[in-house]
């Protein structure tokens, strides 16, 4: 467990503790979920990446974005979706792969999105989503709609180029732009360390003209302070990229148990818990009663669950919405190939 | 407007600019389109007119140019975005076919991406391997990719014009062979719809389909081959995607027989997709083999000789066109 | 050695070990390929045996990746660069096309570039549009890169331990589906030629040529029909390039009828190119046109039916055939 | 004129600047006999792009080499390659696109190379032969060579997020890399400061963990200092970043004369000019006399008139070599088209 003693031992004035608690709080649950899903052999495919341990890297920078502001997400992104108000039960849908979906089951885990709520899309290509802010933040000062567009994604992504092609540019054009790298430690196998000589990775985003800062993730409320110092900034035109450093407490995806690391270096990783933390700190406070907090439990509980139900009881997307949304919908649809071949077939 | 003569390079030029004095959220974002004026010309003294806000010179950053548009569509502006060569869609392919391609229907329809994507590609300034490709097969194999390809001043104009209005990314490719031509049009005579082919000629011996710069080659070719009495059918594609299939069908099945030319590398290209399906729907009408007329399958190189060789060229054109009509006597 | 069971992924893995034991300038670069032992286990504890410098953990950086597999391979090595998936061959589309495929022609002769770039690619695991593509076409149309797509698991330990052995840069794709496929082989047996295609089964109705994984859906379907008393060939390509052409014409002229089948998207795809080529070369022959059975022209769903939907199937395959010698009945 | 008096007034024991000199004075005279043959309708094509004003960068960095250590170059390489031994009238004539060329005129100004003297190639893709490096420092290790690889290559490269993968791979790696950028200020008609935020380019390999420098191109004897130093600690494992400050004093490529930049910069930029420099320092302290240099003059004019004279007498390469090298010499060549066609057409 977390010792939160000795650490903000004092309640902030209007804290928002508990606002990211219950935001952090339920990210855990819909991720354990999602985990149940997979077990029940209800997920579409495996290819479920979980953010546990990382809760306060959404919860937090979201705290800082504003209704409009839009952003990007990586594979391990369902925490920040349902961190900028998400519906649970229709992205488990889209993790079923189900009609009901966010993306009527096109999609699922890994292209989760919705755009009503800025989210410009989850991405399964490392780093595929980063240049898209920079579009989104020229279009932000076009409209002069004050806007922000925030990229997330992981420390791997940082072996992406385009990464530094769109800090790059960001830094130029003066962007209102944030580039947010949940340092989990991992990209799949691979420590941080394995994968650069040097993990201090703001450093690079200061090479290229960017604000750059690192915070542990453990704290919510330093993710929120150092986002919304972050947020400001890039609104002012001053682009940033914010690390937060927190650790991947279980497997990349749903069938990898990390054999790759040892169990006390994950021990002391998932003791670095910022749901465990947070939910500390609000007792200290007295922000919040632990009957309060059981009560949030149940709530939180009922409401994943019904979104597991909802999911199981809902259909897979029929047969002939394959060849939707390959185009506008006012383009004709591609032709099927089993038409191609019966006109083919069928010419005498 | 009345006619005017125009070279391409400038209705391409014109295009932009009457898009962007109409649509005030359609921006340029490409390397050396600004200051510079684009590699071609193209966007010369655009930023004169529209500030460098909306004609934004870049880093060379392919990646993040094309990904840059990506999100700047998502988010309500109209980018154009420009490679100075095709060579270059290489580094792009990830943000063009996992990004632009797919995000409408990953998503599930719920926003598409309306950029267009120019560039310009082909042989015919000694530039050697990596400067003078025809890669618009990778396009054309990439679904949610819309594809133009417009082999003449007027359609230079138009299809630049219809592809800022298509809902959908819209790959724009040139020839670089073609930036100096001159044609008398006028750009108010209003143009074929999107994604409509041109029948640029007709004959009865045989149909010639193709695209892009090939189209003034087969053009010579058929006249060429018109004096001594051989009458070709030449389609225009004008547009690979969507491909305007229904003519070909009609002409072919009338003249009952068909060549395909086009300068991109023959294997698995798009003279292969054209002939295939020529093949598939006008089996019955053929009276002979689609002929394939396309590009070696090797680098292009920097010797004139070996480049210009490598591509086809009106006398290929011409001789296999009298070959398949004459009865196929060997050369 | 003599018989033994043996699954595709063991096989490829049995082939690096050995070409690694063989040769000690063979090294492995890639993501997770090292400690992890690759996300499809092809190269698990490889590691253990060969160590860190020549199983060789990279950076998530695709680009570079293949990048310094070209540097390497030009400085003495004999690299295999590992893509986790072949949808991630759009970043290094550069790297590959004008780097790997161009540098022996480019530079005149004085250099090859003696790298395998092995990837997997494909359907069956509800990946999603950006993990499930089939994008052999992009390096089918480029000259200068060979290509080889294992079916069988002798194949796909033959067709590893050959591509280490040529010249020129080779793109090894294998399909994710295939990877618990088990066999007993004899490794000993020796291997078809590189570049040689194989006939899986000989029939007099119609031919069949594929690759990969389609391989195993044409092979259900060839049994299926053979009950029904009609026999197919069964060409299986195992590379693209180089092509074998020659046991398609001779089956084909035979036959009279042909299928190609691929899980690419359909459009300017490889099951275009063979369609052309058969076309063009055995023309006389065919009484059908060539069919091509091949993916939709759409990107791949996570939903495990839109996914199943999207590509062929043995009903489809089975379906046509049956269609295509009965006189064609309509659906 | 550049100035010299003030700076390193004293020769240097042993100097190496007659040596540079020597060097930077070929690269010169090379340099403008390539836009002769432009004029002259002799080169193939107007894709020439010329390294005048940049010589230091190549005989400074090249000095620091040894024989066996690999490069690669970009589409302004015609001076590295000089500098590290090529014979000019085989350069010229692939400029020209004669047979006789290194590449046998399938290569010309930007893909010129040989193989024998450790180029592993010029590349007309920016930052295209970057990556290369990474994996000849791989194989200088795995050899036990000793060799290092250096890759050249403009400013405008520092957009490419492939220079960030590679020096990242090669500080992760500690491999004998240098990564060498002749910031002759401009990417076509984009100046530096327009291409990025933050121009002290060498910051960003520090970042990723790598030594890094930036130094004067007007002193040869600065660039081969540092590049000494820098070569030096590459071959020990320490891969390094050499940025090379210097002014491209022509236009980017032969037809563009520069109208984005204006006559002031063009002046001030040329009297940066390392050659006048050196060729001053050497008077000035006495390391050669007027008639010495005189004579070095008129030896590489006629040099290089000769590699002119010998590239208009080659031949273009025969039609029938199109096809050769493709793939390696025992394997078929590609068919060509015409022979497909003549197969179709004759096949009754
Ligand atoms: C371009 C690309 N390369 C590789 C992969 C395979 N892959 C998926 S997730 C992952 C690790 C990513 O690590 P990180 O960015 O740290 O995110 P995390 O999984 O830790 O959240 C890898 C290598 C991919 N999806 N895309
Ligand atoms: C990938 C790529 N993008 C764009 C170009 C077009 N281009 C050729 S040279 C050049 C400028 C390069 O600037 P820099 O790297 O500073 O080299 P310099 O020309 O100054 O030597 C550009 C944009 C190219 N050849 N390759
Ligand atoms: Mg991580
Ligand atoms: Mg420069």
């Amino acid at each position: 467990m977390t010792k939160p003693e000795g650490r903000h031992p004092a309640a902030r004035p209007n804290s928002a503790l508990p606002r990211h608690y219950r935001v952090m709080r339920r990210i855990r649950s819909f991720e354990e979920r999602v985990g149940e899903l997979f077990v029940r052999g209800q997920s579409a495919g495996s290819m479920l990446h979980l953010s546990i341990g990382e809760e306060s890297a959404a919860a937090g920078v979201c705290a800082a974005m504003e209704g409009g502001d839009t952003f990007t997400t990586h594979h391990r992104g369902h925490g920040i979706f349902l961190a900028r108000g998400a519906d649970p039960a229709r992205m488990m849908a889209e993790i079923g792969g189900k009609e009901a979906g966010y993306c009527h089951g096109k999609g699922g885990s890994m292209h989760i999105a919705d755009m009503g709520l800025g989210h410009l899309g989850a991405n399964a290509i490392v780093g595929g989503g980063i240049a898209a802010v920079v579009g989104a933040g020229l279009a932000a000062r076009h409209f002069g709609s004050g806007r922000i567009s925030a990229a997330f994604f992981g420390d791997g992504a940082t072996g992406q180029g385009i990464l530094y092609e769109s800090m790059n540019m960001a830094a130029l054009w003066r962007l209102p732009c944030l580039f947010v790298c949940i340092n989990n430690q991992y990209g799949m196998g691979t420590r941080i360390d394995q994968a650069t000589a040097n993990p201090r990775l703001h450093e690079r985003a200061l090479a290229f003209g960017l604000a750059g800062e690192t915070v542990d993730g453990l704290d919510v409320e330093a993710v929120a302070e150092a986002a919304a110092r972050l947020v400001a900034g890039a609104r002012r035109g001053q682009p940033a990229f914010l690390a937060v450093d927190c650790y991947r407490f279980y497997g990349h995806a749903r069938k990898d148990k990390s054999p790759y690391r040892d169990t006390a270096e994950e021990e002391a990783g998932r003791r670095k818990d910022p749901v465990a933390h947070a939910r500390a700190l609000l007792l200290q406070r007295g922000l919040a009663a632990e009957t309060d907090l059981a009560a949030l439990d149940s709530e939180i509980d009922a409401e994943m669950d019904a979104a597991i139900d909802f999911t199981i009881a809902q259909k897979e997307p029929p047969l002939s919405s394959m060849f939707r949304d390959v185009y506008a919908p006012e383009e004709p649809e591609p032709e099927p190939v089993r038409a191609r071949i019966d006109r083919v077939l069928a010419r005498d | 407007m009345a006619l005017q003569e125009l070279t391409y390079r400038d209705a391409l030029r014109q295009a932009l600019i009457n898009a962007m004095r109409e649509n005030p959220d359609v921006v340029i974002i490409g390397e050396e389109v600004g200051r510079y004026g684009g590699a071609y010309a193209v966007t010369k003294d655009l930023i004169k007119e529209f500030g460098a806000e909306r004609v934004i010179d870049t880093p060379i950053s392919e990646p993040a140019i094309v990904g840059a548009a990506v999100g700047a569509a998502m988010a309500g502006l109209r980018p154009v975005a420009e490679l100075m060569y095709v060579d270059f869609i290489g580094m792009t392919m990830d943000q063009l076919g996992n990004q632009a391609a797919k995000i409408r229907y990953m998503f599930g329809g719920q926003i598409g991406v309306p950029m267009v994507l120019r560039t310009q590609g082909g042989t015919g300034r000694s530039a050697g391997a990596q400067h003078s490709q025809s890669l618009e097969a990778y396009v054309m194999h990439t679904p949610g990719l819309r594809l133009a390809m417009p082999a003449t001043v007027a359609d230079a104009y138009h299809l630049l014009r219809q592809a800022l209005t298509r809902p959908d990314p819209v790959v724009f490719i040139e020839h670089k062979a073609l930036y100096t031509m001159k044609e008398t049009v006028d750009l108010d005579v209003p143009p074929l719809p999107w994604g409509r082919s041109a029948v640029r000629r007709t004959g009865k011996d045989l149909v010639i389909v193709t695209y892009s710069r090939q189209l003034h080659h087969v053009m010579d070719a058929a006249g060429k081959l018109a004096a001594e009495g051989i009458e070709a059918t030449v389609i225009d594609l004008r547009t690979l995607n969507p491909l305007d299939f229904e003519p070909i069908r009609e002409h072919v099945e009338r003249v009952g027989r068909a060549m395909v030319v086009s300068e991109g590398a023959m294997t698995a290209g798009v003279a292969a997709e054209l002939s295939a399906r020529i093949s598939e729907e006008c089996f019955d009408f053929l009276e002979d083999p689609v002929v394939r007329v396309a590009g070696e399958d090797i680098p292009i190189s920097v010797s004139p000789t070996l480049e210009a060789g490598s591509v086809p060229g009106v006398r290929l054109i011409a001789d296999t066109a009298r070959r398949m009509v004459s009865g196929r006597v060997a050369a």
